[in-house]
C-alpha cells in the first residue's frame, strides 16, 4: 500500500466516522463537530489522491479545491453555531428530537 | 540508508494516520463537550501535519489557521454562549417560557 | 375517534422517526450502514485507475502566463478564479447570515481592558499585521496567499476584540465596506477585464500579476474582517443588550405562532 | 461604450452571475439602498435572460471559458435551452416575488438582512444553472444552501430556527456526499468539466460509487422521499416570499444538477434498475406527500407537503425517459412539470402568506369565508390549484399529458395510473381548503388589510402557470436548443 493510498483510506474512515457521529448524536454542537470531521475526511481523500501523480509535484487543482472547501466549511460552521446558540436561547434545548410537536 | 529513511517516513505516516483516526474517534465519543472541542483542535493541528506529509503546504497553513485555530475558537465561544444561555434559561424556567408555544 | 387519529397521525409518524435515531436497532442500523459505506468507498478507491498527470502538465505549461509563480495561487486566482469569486461570496453571505441570526454581539464590554492586556496587544498587533502582509505577498511565489493571510490577520482581530471588547464608532461605519470590498473589487475587476479582453476574469497578460495582487489584497482585508466578525458572532454597534433581545420580535412572526 | 457593446452575446452568462452578486455585495455595504439594489436586480436580470434567450434561440447554445482558459484547466459556463429556461423561471419567480417581499417586510428590522441574503440566493441559482464544472457546482450548491438556511431562520421563532438547523445539517451532509463524488470522478478522469467527463467509458466501480454519492447528496437536498423530512417544517416556517422561492426553485436546483449528471455522464453506465428505484421513490413521495397534505391543519404545511408530492412527479422522469422512443417526451414532461410547479407553487405560497398577513394565522379550520376578504389571492390560489391538479388549460396539464403519453406508449402503464391517482389526491387537498375558504359563514374580521401588491403578485404568478399551458410548442422548442437530452 502506498502512502497516499493510506491517507485516502484515513479520509474514508474519517468521513464515515463523522457521518456516524452526525446520526448518533442528538446534541447540535456534537452534530456540527461530526460534520467537520467528515469534511476533513473528504478533503484528506482529495489531496491524498492528488499526491499520486507520476511526477514529483502533486496536482495543484485538488489543493485549490480543498482550500476553497476549508473556507466554505468554516463559513458553514459559523452559521451552524450561530443557529445552535440561538436555538438554545429561544427553545432552551440543543436537541432537535426534543423539539418535535408534543 | 535510503531504505531506512523510507521506512522511517512510512512509520511516521502510519502513526500519524492511526493518531488521526483515534483522535476523531475520541472526540466523537467524548462525553464532555469541552474535551471534545479541545480534541477537535488538536485533530486539526495533526491534520495540518498530514497536509505537510502530502506536500500540500498551502493547505497546511490554512488548516492550522482556519481549520484548527479559527474553527476551534468558534466552537469554544459558542460553547461559552450556550452555557450562559442555559444558565439564564434555568433561572427563568419557573417564571415563564415565552417561546415554547407550539402546535 | 377517526378524526382524532387522523389529527395525531402526522405527529406519531414524526415522533417515531425522531426517536428511532436513538434506539438500539437504529444504532445497529447506523453502524452497519456506515461500515458498508466505508467498505464500498475503500473498494472503489482500490479500483481507481492510476491518477493522470494531465492537469499537472497543463498547469505547469501555463504558469509562465499566469502572473504568479505558486501553482496553487495560480489555480485559485487565475485558472479557477471564478470558484474563488463565488467562495468570497460565501464568506460574505455567512457573515450576513450570522448577523441575521445572532441576537446581540457576543462580547459586551463589562470592564475596561486591563493595562497588561493592552500592552500585550500593542506589542503583538504590529507583528500580526506584518506576518499577515508577508504571507499575502509571498503567496505569489511560495505557499501562502489571501486566505492564510486573512486568517492570520483575523487572529489579530480576535485578540483585539477579546481584549478591548469595544468598537470604535468609526469602525462601525467602516466595517460594512471592509466586509464587502473583497467581493465587490473581485467582481468589478472581473467585469473590467471582460470589457478589455472580452472574457470574464481574463486578465491582460502583462497586468495579471498586478490584478491578482489587487484582488488578493482586498480579499485579505475582507477575509480578516469577516472571520473576526464570525467569531464575535453579532453585528457590532448594537451593543445594548435590551435592544438586542427585542431586535427580532417582529410582527410577521405572527404567522408562525399558534396558541 | 454602447449597451450593445457591453452586452455582447458571449458576455451575457457572465453578467447574469455578476449582476446579482454585485447587487448582493452593494446591499451589504449600503444597507439603506438594499431595497433598490434588489429592485435593480429584479428588473435587469429578467432583461438579461430575455437577451440570452433570444441569442440562443437564433444562434444556438453558448459556452464561455471563464478567464479565457480552455476547459480541462479552466471553468466553463454553458447556456443551452435547458439552462436558459431554468434561468428564465428563476428570473420570473424572483422578479415577481421581490415586489411581494417589499410590502411584506416593510418596516421590519429583518429587512436589512433579508435583501442581501435574497440577492445571494438569486446569484447562487443563476451561477448554478450556468455552471458546467462539477466542482464549481459544489461551490454554487453551498452558496445556495447557506443563503436558503439563513432565509428560513429569518423569522426567529423556535420552530423556524429548528427547521433551519435541520435543513442546514441535511444540506451540508448532501454537499459533502456530492464533493466525495466529485473527488472520485476527478481521480478517475483528471478533469472537472462536465463536457469532458461526458466521454467516460463503461462503468467502473469508482464511477458507480461517484454516481451513488452524488445522487444521494442531491436527493437529500431536493427532498425526495424518504429524505423529505426536513422540507415541510422549513418551508412552512419560513417567511412567505422565502417559502415561495424555496419550493419553486431551490429544491429544483439540485434536481437540475442530478438531471444534468444523469444525462451527460451516468445514463449509459448505470443499470436501468436505478432509474426504476428513483421512480419508485417518486411514487412513494407522491402518495406520502398527498396524504400528509390532506391531514395538515395549517395552510402553509399543506402547501409544503404538496411540494413533497410534486417533487415525486419530477423523479418519475428517470424511469420514463428510459422507455424506448418516448425518452424525449418524458424529459419534456418532467421539465414542464418543473416550470409549471415553480410558478404555481410560488403563487400558492404567496397567497398563503397574504392569508397569514391578514388574519394572523393559517389554521385551515378557522379560515371560513375568507374569499370575501381576499378575493384576488383566493382567485390566484384557485388558478395555481388548477395547474397543481393538472386540469387543462394549465402548465400542469401539459406536463401530465406528456408523462401519460410517455408511460402509455412506452408500455409501462402503471406510472400513468399513479399520475391520475396523484391528480385526484391533489384535487382533494386543494378542495379541502377551498371548501372552507369559499363557505358561507358569519363575517370574519381581518386584523389588517392586505397590500394590493401582495395580492396581485401572487395572481401574476398563477397566471403564468396557466399561460405555460397555452404555449407548449415554443417552450418545448426552447428546451430542444443545444440538444440537452
Amino acid at each position: 500500500m502506498t502512502v497516499p493510498n493510506m491517507y485516502a483510506l484515513v479520509g474514508v474512515g474519517l468521513l464515515c466516522m463523522g457521518l456516524y457521529g452526525l446520526v448518533m448524536h442528538s446534541h447540535l454542537v456534537r452534530k456540527i463537530l461530526a460534520l467537520n470531521v467528515s469534511g476533513s475526511g473528504v478533503f484528506l481523500f482529495l489531496v491524498a489522491l492528488a499526491d499520486q501523480t507520476p511526477g514529483p509535484t502533486p496536482d495543484p487543482v485538488p489543493h485549490a479545491m480543498v482550500l476553497t472547501g476549508i473556507v466554505v466549511a468554516v463559513s458553514a460552521t459559523a452559521l451552524a453555531l450561530a443557529l445552535a446558540c440561538r436555538i438554545q436561547q429561544v427553545n432552551g434545548t440543543l436537541r432537535l428530537s426534543d423539539n418535535e410537536p408534543e | 540508508m535510503d531504505n531506512f529513511a523510507n521506512y522511517g517516513a512510512f512509520t511516521l505516516d502510519a502513526i500519524l494516520a492511526l493518531v488521526l483516526l483515534t483522535l476523531a474517534w475520541l472526540l466523537l465519543r467524548s462525553r464532555d463537550l469541552f474535551k471534545a472541542i479541545v480534541l477537535f483542535i488538536s485533530f486539526g493541528l495533526l491534520m495540518s501535519l498530514a497536509w505537510v506529509r502530502l506536500k500540500a503546504i498551502d493547505i497546511a497553513l490554512a488548516e492550522a489557521a482556519i481549520g484548527a485555530g479559527l474553527t476551534g475558537a468558534l466552537f469554544l465561544s459558542a460553547l461559552g454562549r450556550i452555557r450562559q444561555y442555559s444558565r439564564k434559561d434555568r433561572r427563568q424556567q419557573k417564571t415563564s417560557r415565552p417561546f415554547r408555544n407550539r402546535d | 375517534m377517526t378524526t382524532e387519529f387522523s389529527k395525531k397521525l402526522p405527529e406519531i409518524m414524526t415522533r417515531r422517526s425522531a426517536e428511532s435515531l436513538l434506539s438500539r436497532s437504529g444504532q445497529a442500523m447506523t453502524i452497519i450502514g456506515v461500515s458498508l459505506l466505508a467498505l464500498i468507498l475503500g473498494y472503489s478507491l482500490w479500483t481507481l485507475p492510476p491518477f493522470s498527470d494531465r492537469m499537472v502538465t497543463l498547469v505547469s505549461d501555463n504558469m509562465a502566463i499566469s502572473g504568479v509563480e505558486n501553482p496553487v495561487t495560480a489555480v485559485l486566482l487565475n485558472f479557477r478564479g471564478y470558484d474563488t469569486l463565488l467562495e468570497i461570496g460565501v464568506l460574505l453571505l455567512a457573515v450576513v447570515a450570522v448577523f441575521s441570526i445572532a441576537p446581540s454581539p457576543a462580547l459586551l464590554a463589562t470592564s475596561p481592558p486591563s493595562p497588561m492586556a493592552t500592552l500585550l496587544l500593542r506589542l503583538l498587533l504590529p507583528f500580526v499585521v506584518l506576518v499577515g502582509g508577508y504571507i499575502l505577498w509571498v503567496g505569489s511565489y511560495a505557499p501562502g496567499g489571501a486566505f492564510q493571510a486573512g486568517a492570520v490577520l483575523a487572529a489579530g482581530g480576535i485578540l483585539f476584540t477579546t481584549v478591548t471588547a469595544r468598537w470604535h464608532p468609526l469602525a462601525n461605519k467602516a466595517i460594512p465596506f471592509a466586509m464587502g470590498a473583497g467581493l465587490l473589487i473581485f467582481v468589478l475587476v472581473a467585469l473590467a477585464t471582460m470589457m478589455v479582453t472580452g472574457n470574464f476574469l481574463q486578465y491582460p497578460e502583462t497586468r495579471a500579476g498586478m490584478l491578482i495582487l489587487l484582488i488578493e489584497a482586498a480579499a485579505t482585508m475582507s477575509i480578516a474582517v469577516i472571520l473576526t466578525l464570525l467569531f464575535v458572532g453579532g453585528e457590532p454597534g448594537e451593543i445594548s443588550p435590551a435592544q438586542g433581545e427585542n431586535k427580532h420580535t417582529v410582527s410577521f412572526n405572527k404567522e408562525n405562532r399558534s396558541e | 461604450m454602447s449597451l450593445n457593446e457591453v452586452l455582447q452575446p458571449m458576455s451575457l452568462p457572465a453578467w447574469l452571475v455578476a449582476l446579482p452578486l454585485l447587487a448582493a455585495g452593494l446591499s451589504v455595504v449600503m444597507p439603506r439602498c438594499s431595497v433598490w439594489t434588489a429592485f435593480f436586480s429584479a428588473i435587469t436580470t429578467p432583461f438579461l435572460v430575455v437577451c440570452l434567450g433570444r441569442e440562443i434561440f437564433f444562434h444556438g447554445s453558448i459556452e464561455i471559458h471563464v478567464g479565457g482558459w480552455q476547459t480541462p484547466l479552466g471553468i466553463s459556463l454553458y447556456a443551452d435551452g435547458l439552462s436558459t429556461a431554468m434561468l428564465g423561471v428563476t428570473a420570473l419567480v424572483f422578479g415577481i416575488v421581490t415586489f411581494y417581499a417589499r410590502p411584506y417586510f416593510s418596516g421590519h428590522a429583518v429587512a436589512r438582512h433579508f435583501w442581501p441574503l435574497w440577492l445571494f440566493l438569486w446569484s447562487a441559482l443563476n451561477a448554478l444553472f450556468l455552471s458546467a464544472d462539477i466542482f464549481n457546482l459544489y461551490v454554487t450548491l453551498e452558496l445556495l444552501g447557506l443563503s436558503a438556511v439563513a432565509l428560513v431562520a429569518l423569522s426567529q421563532t423556535g420552530d423556524a430556527l429548528t427547521a433551519a438547523m435541520r435543513y442546514l445539517l441535511v444540506s451540508l451532509t448532501g454537499s459533502l456526499m456530492y464533493l466525495m463524488g466529485v473527488a472520485f470522478l476527478y481521480a478517475a478522469n483528471g478533469t472537472l468539466s462536465l463536457k469532458m467527463l461526458a466521454i467516460v467509458g463503461p462503468a467502473s466501480p469508482s464511477v458507480v460509487t461517484a454516481f451513488a454519492l452524488m445522487a444521494a447528496g442531491l436527493i437529500m437536498k431536493s427532498a425526495l422521499f424518504p429524505m423529505h423530512f426536513w422540507l415541510p417544517p422549513a418551508h412552512a416556517n419560513a417567511p412567505a416570499p422565502v417559502s415561495a422561492v424555496l419550493s419553486a426553485l431551490v429544491v429544483k436546483a439540485s434536481f437540475y444538477i442530478l438531471v444534468r449528471l444523469w444525462v451527460m455522464l451516468f445514463e449509459p453506465s448505470i443499470p436501468a434498475i436505478v432509474a426504476q428505484l428513483l421512480g419508485i421513490l417518486g411514487m412513494a413521495a407522491i402518495i406520502w406527500g398527498s396524504v400528509q397534505a390532506l391531514l395538515a391543519e395549517r395552510l402553509k404545511l399543506l402547501v409544503a407537503y404538496s411540494t413533497v408530492a410534486q417533487i415525486g412527479y419530477l423523479f418519475l422522469v428517470f424511469p420514463l425517459s428510459l422507455l424506448p422512443q418516448v425518452g424525449k417526451t418524458a424529459w419534456q414532461g418532467g421539465l414542464y412539470f418543473l416550470f409549471s410547479h415553480a410558478c404555481a407553487k410560488s403563487a400558492v405560497f404567496l397567497a398563503a402568506g397574504t392569508v397569514i398577513h391578514t388574519f394572523g394565522h393559517d389554521r385551515i379550520n378557522e379560515l371560513h369565508g375568507i374569499v370575501r376578504r381576499l378575493p384576488v389571492s383566493m382567485f390566484a390560489f384557485g388558478l395555481a390549484g388548477v395547474s397543481l391538479i393538472g386540469l387543462p388549460p394549465s402548465g400542469g396539464f401539459i406536463a401530465k399529458w406528456l408523462y401519460l403519453n410517455a408511460s402509455l406508449s412506452g408500455g409501462q402503464w402503471w406510472w400513468g395510473v399513479l399520475i391520475i391517482l396523484g391528480g385526484l389526491m391533489s384535487t382533494a387537498y386543494i378542495f379541502r381548503f377551498f371548501s372552507r375558504a369559499f363557505s358561507h359563514s358569519e363575517e370574519i374580521v381581518g386584523e389588517r388589510p392586505a397590500p394590493r401588491g401582495m395580492e396581485w403578485t401572487a395572481f401574476t404568478l398563477a397566471l403564468c402557470s396557466l399561460i405555460l399551458g397555452l404555449i407548449p410548442g415554443s417552450v418545448i422548442k426552447m428546451l430542444e436548443i443545444g440538444n440537452p437530452f
